[in-house]
């Protein structure tokens, strides 16, 4: 049989493969390097950037759950001019679309680190992270109100012409109503799940594992709410959908397909296997073989319910 | 590098305590001392992390079941701690798991001519091993400082004073060598030139030793662990403060990535 | 050292121990009665009880998840009525409390049922629960919305002299304010929390796996929402609060507790283990043994943050 | 009961195909045919529930290793399909399983004047087996159907044969026995009285037995699979429509407590 056909488009952004690299697990790239090739899969989406360097949390930042883990980086980051100046180069140089994953302190922020972004060779697209339960500063009302983030969608929507990704919490109750309002708003495409938030202790010190105290919880664990979320919303929304969430193998990866998502990031199944995105691909290729499916295409909302 | 390693033994050396041989692709050869390996202790997603280890030895092997040929290998030493260590004391002979290594920056040897002051104490003995190792072989004058709460902190003395290392070990209670600390019997030693420290162990020690260090101006690294995800310096999950980090103006450093090995004026100890 | 006290009572509800067998996991006791000693535990919770018989969801109703289960029972029970007269004389024999869970299809529904068990013997305390995820009619609105959640409790309330347990859903952007909004309205103690939404594919057949298409997600995975919760709940309101959530042993008990559980419900593990509600009180009173602790009372809440 | 278990032996019988021998509690000899076990894989989350399997046998052995005392087992016939039966088949003589046993109804073997047809397939002949072997000691007349789409479906028969019991096989593809569907090869041997089967096998096989029961009257047993939580009734995962099942009328019966054998009759089989 004849190779299948692996391409997916998402908000115009041409991949090879639907497979995309979570923000933050990915570092910027360059870090996997030495155990995948870059130019294997779909696209590579950066750590979440604000428009000044950011420090992140306290450390403990990390800690195991059952099937899962939590995070609390806090967002570190180099900032978007040290991004532009030190990062972008080594990426732009990859052939595979290079998706930025911002974020803001205040919705100003937000419009002018898409401001700075826009224009910029090697820049495929952006991903507005509205979701992040690790920050203090407002980042919960962007990512659970829909007035607020609409906000923030129209805002970024006027501040760049590159394709607009945002990106959504799972912390709420109805996941759909904030992906209408960011889609009137002017998204070209929906992701999800961003980490639920979660806590650990620890027993004997009688304190929170993480210096956080909260984190967001990513990993197996979550796959069933995020397949449950990304159903929903395709379900409503006419949007492209970017599906995430304990995405390990192609199988899994596979079914957030059939539930309505167009492409997929991996997230922590790169820190268990740092070739993850790579061979997932090759995974999902496989199983279309195996199966006699001529496109990956086909299968987006294939589900029968 | 990633590779797919097998176990060739794991064996008990005192109550809780294993040191486990894997084979290795000969470019292992070339790690340093200090630098680490993470292994991944499942296949199933229980527990779901890789576990970061360093290097108590690497080196060849003539493997008999591979017919004579020689094998690299790497070896760690490990303590049961948690669930992960718990699995990794059940693996025989055979077993396989997912490496991937040489990861981190190790130990800076310095020039020949200085004497090699290695301190640490339980596990932290491990990557001193294999550097003590390594600088024998330089000729380099080595002495180790061993210490701990008890005797059973005290671990592979054998295996160093095969190398030649002299040897002090001190425990809190006494049971093994002198009573004390491990940083009195340090000092005694410390002469403001021509020595290097190389430390590895709980933080408290590394603390102690850096402050002591700084005193007597003698140049110091030392070998931090933090709880780490993806060990190549992508997630940010494992950093600690540099010397000069405040709020305002953050200087982070990853473990994994610019560490586990670190100069101690570097980082930040209160 | 002496045995420490392990009693706790929770709105007014006094039980040797802090360990409850959550709704729907235990059945009604008798299933257990050969694997433990039901007079070994704190609590029993039965499963939700509706007015009238219920049928439940088509098959397949369960599936298992990385760390977790997924559920869709639908509420099948026997009714308030074949309650009264087959299971409860059985259940009043036991010395244990017996708090009977209850649900309702309508406003009224809840009233009513709260009703038929008032003044009865051998129920020592109503948990109502406005969280099932899956039931259509309007099961969602209830454990979503404050106000809709305050009249229940409040209906219920009025309904009802037995300590009220009001059991939340985790599905909600803000859990305090559904929290407040129950407290504010009645309940004397508040659970938390009932199954996370989710779904699970079957990928050759390109169909969900449950035929209800989505369900509960509960079990180890869950855990750190769950504490999550808990903490946020226990530091805002004023009432007990009872832990649930991926509770596996006597640590995991613990930890809720020091998160501001007064008590907590073991739901999944007694399926792992038929003993596990026994095996984990009897691991919490280790820990205490171990440690020099006198009273496990004395660790509510006792999380240094 | 649950009871900790040790495996004595787990041999691949065909490819895919495992027999597991467990130790038991001498009370385990009082389980039914038909009835069957709860084993937890692993003591770890992963997997995370139970996996049910009938009793291919239950009995007694010489315990070599327990110095000749007389020890209880049970024996279980399983088929790698997933992640549960993956674990279970790397399993080896004395590791250690969790078992819940002997669970829910099993077969009723009726008058002893009657004629046994046992009709089964695949793993489905793994509690026929058992019944075969109480059937005979009985003195019953047990013939057995077994079928399947191809030879690899038709297991142990030398077991069943070695008990005297007559087989009649077929397969799909005719690659064992006669061609064609079990249920015509069972049709041929049907008469009205006197007679009585017991299925156990994939639903559709199931299904047509019943069907074609009910056409000749003659009573029938069938044993159900259904994925499964607690196994002892508690959580209603593991129900199926009773005959008499309507929305507004509900009937539904745990295949776990009310079964896993039903009479072919009280189930809804559309
Ligand atoms: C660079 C480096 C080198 C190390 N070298 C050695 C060695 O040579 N020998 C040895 O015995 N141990 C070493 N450790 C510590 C070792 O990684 C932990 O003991 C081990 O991960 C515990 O796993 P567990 O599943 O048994 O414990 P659990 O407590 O169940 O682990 C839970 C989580 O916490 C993490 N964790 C727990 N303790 C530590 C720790 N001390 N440091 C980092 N992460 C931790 C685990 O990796 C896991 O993610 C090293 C750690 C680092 C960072
Ligand atoms: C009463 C009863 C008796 C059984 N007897 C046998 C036997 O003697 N030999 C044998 O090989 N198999 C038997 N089965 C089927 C056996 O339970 C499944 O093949 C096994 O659970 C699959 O587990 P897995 O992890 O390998 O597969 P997975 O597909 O990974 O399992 C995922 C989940 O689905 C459940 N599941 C998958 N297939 C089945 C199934 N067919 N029936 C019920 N649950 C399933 C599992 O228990 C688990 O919860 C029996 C089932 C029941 C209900
Ligand atoms: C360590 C870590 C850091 C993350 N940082 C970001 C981030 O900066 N921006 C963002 O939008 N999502 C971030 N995420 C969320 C992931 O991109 C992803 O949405 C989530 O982990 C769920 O996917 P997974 O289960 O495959 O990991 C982070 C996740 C982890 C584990
Ligand atoms: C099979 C099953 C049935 C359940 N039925 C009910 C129910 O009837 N009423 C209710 O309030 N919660 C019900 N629950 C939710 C549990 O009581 C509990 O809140 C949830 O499972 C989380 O706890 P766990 O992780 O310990 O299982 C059910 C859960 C399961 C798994
Ligand atoms: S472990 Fe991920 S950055 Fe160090
Ligand atoms: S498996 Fe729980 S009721 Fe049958």
């Amino acid at each position: 049989m004849q190779k299948p056909d692996m391409t997916v488009e998402v908000a115009g952004i041409k991949m090879r493969n639907p497979v995309m690299t979570a923000s933050g697990t990915f570092g910027y790239g360059a870090e996997f390097a030495d155990y995948l090739n870059l130019e294997s899969i779909g696209a590579m989406i950066t750590k979440g950037l604000s428009l000044k360097p950011k420090a992140g949390n306290p450390t403990p930042r990390i800690v195991e759950t059952p099937g899962g883990m939590l995070n609390a980086i806090g967002l570190q980051n180099v900032g978007v001019d040290a991004f532009i100046a030190q990062k972008l180069p080594y990426l732009a140089k990859v052939d595979t679309p290079v998706i930025v994953n911002v974020y803001g302190n205040t919705l100003e922020e937000y419009g002018e680190v898409a401001a700075r972004l826009d224009g910029l060779g090697g820049v495929a697209g952006i991903e507005v992270n509205i979701s992040c339960p690790n920050v203090k500063q407002g980042g919960i009302v962007f990512g659970t109100d829909p007035q607020a983030a609409a906000e923030v969608v129209r805002l970024v929507r006027k501040s760049t012409s590159k394709p607009l990704i945002v990106k959504l919490s799972p912390n709420v109750t109805d996941v759909v109503s904030m992906a209408r309002a960011c889609a009137d708003a002017g998204a070209d495409a929906l992701s999800l799940i961003n980490t639920l938030t979660g806590m650990a202790i620890d027993l004997d010190r009688r304190r929170p594992i993480l210096a956080n105290v909260t984190g967001g919880l990513s990993g197996p664990a979550i796959k069933p709410v995020a397949l449950r979320m990304v159903w929903q919303v395709a379900k409503s929304v006419q949007l492209p959908i970017i599906g995430i969430g304990g995405i390990m193998n192609g199988r899994d990866a596979l079914e957030f397909m059939l539930a309505g998502a167009s492409a997929v990031e991996v997230g922590t199944a790169s820190f268990l296997d740092p070739s993850a995105a790579q061979t997932i691909a090759r995974e999902m290729e496989q199983y279309l073989i195996d199966n006699g499916i001529a496109s990956v295409a086909s299968l987006i909302g294939a589900l029968e319910v | 590098m990633q590779f797919k390693s097998m176990v060739v033994s794991n064996v008990e050396l005192s109550p809780g305590y294993f040191r486990m041989r894997m084979t290795a692709p000969l470019d292992l050869l070339g790690a340093l001392p200090g630098q680490f390996l993470m292994l991944k202790v499942s296949d199933a997603i229980d527990p779901l992390l890789r576990r970061p280890f360093g290097f108590f030895d690497v080196g060849t092997f003539s493997a008999e079941y591979a017919g004579g040929g020689t094998q690299c290998y790497c070896e760690i030493l490990y303590k049961v701690v948690g669930k992960g260590t718990r699995k990794l004391a059940a693996l025989h002979h055979g077993d396989l798991l997912d490496l991937l290594a040489p990861l981190g920056k190790g130990f800076d040897p310095g020039p020949g001519c200085e004497e090699k002051l290695l301190v640490g104490g339980g596990v932290g003995l491990a990557p001193l091993y294999y550097l003590a190792k390594v600088l024998v072989a330089r000729g380099d004058k080595v002495r180790l400082f061993a210490g701990g709460r008890n005797r059973d902190d005290i671990l592979c003395i054998t295996e160093f004073e095969r190398l030649g290392v002299e040897s002090y070990v001190s425990t809190d209670d006494g049971t093994l060598g002198e009573s004390g600390l491990v940083t009195q019997v340090l000092e005694r030693h410390l002469r403001a030139s021509g020595m290097r420290i190389f430390a590895c162990g709980p933080t408290p020690m590394l603390k102690a030793v850096a402050v002591m260090a700084k005193k007597h101006a003698v140049p110091c690294q030392v070998s931090m662990e933090a709880y780490m995800a993806c060990g190549v310096g992508a997630c940010l999950g494992c950093v600690m403060k540099g010397a000069n980090h405040s709020e305002e103006t953050p200087d982070y450093r990853c473990v994994c990535k610019d560490g586990p090995v670190f100069d101690s004026f570097e980082l930040q100890w209160s």
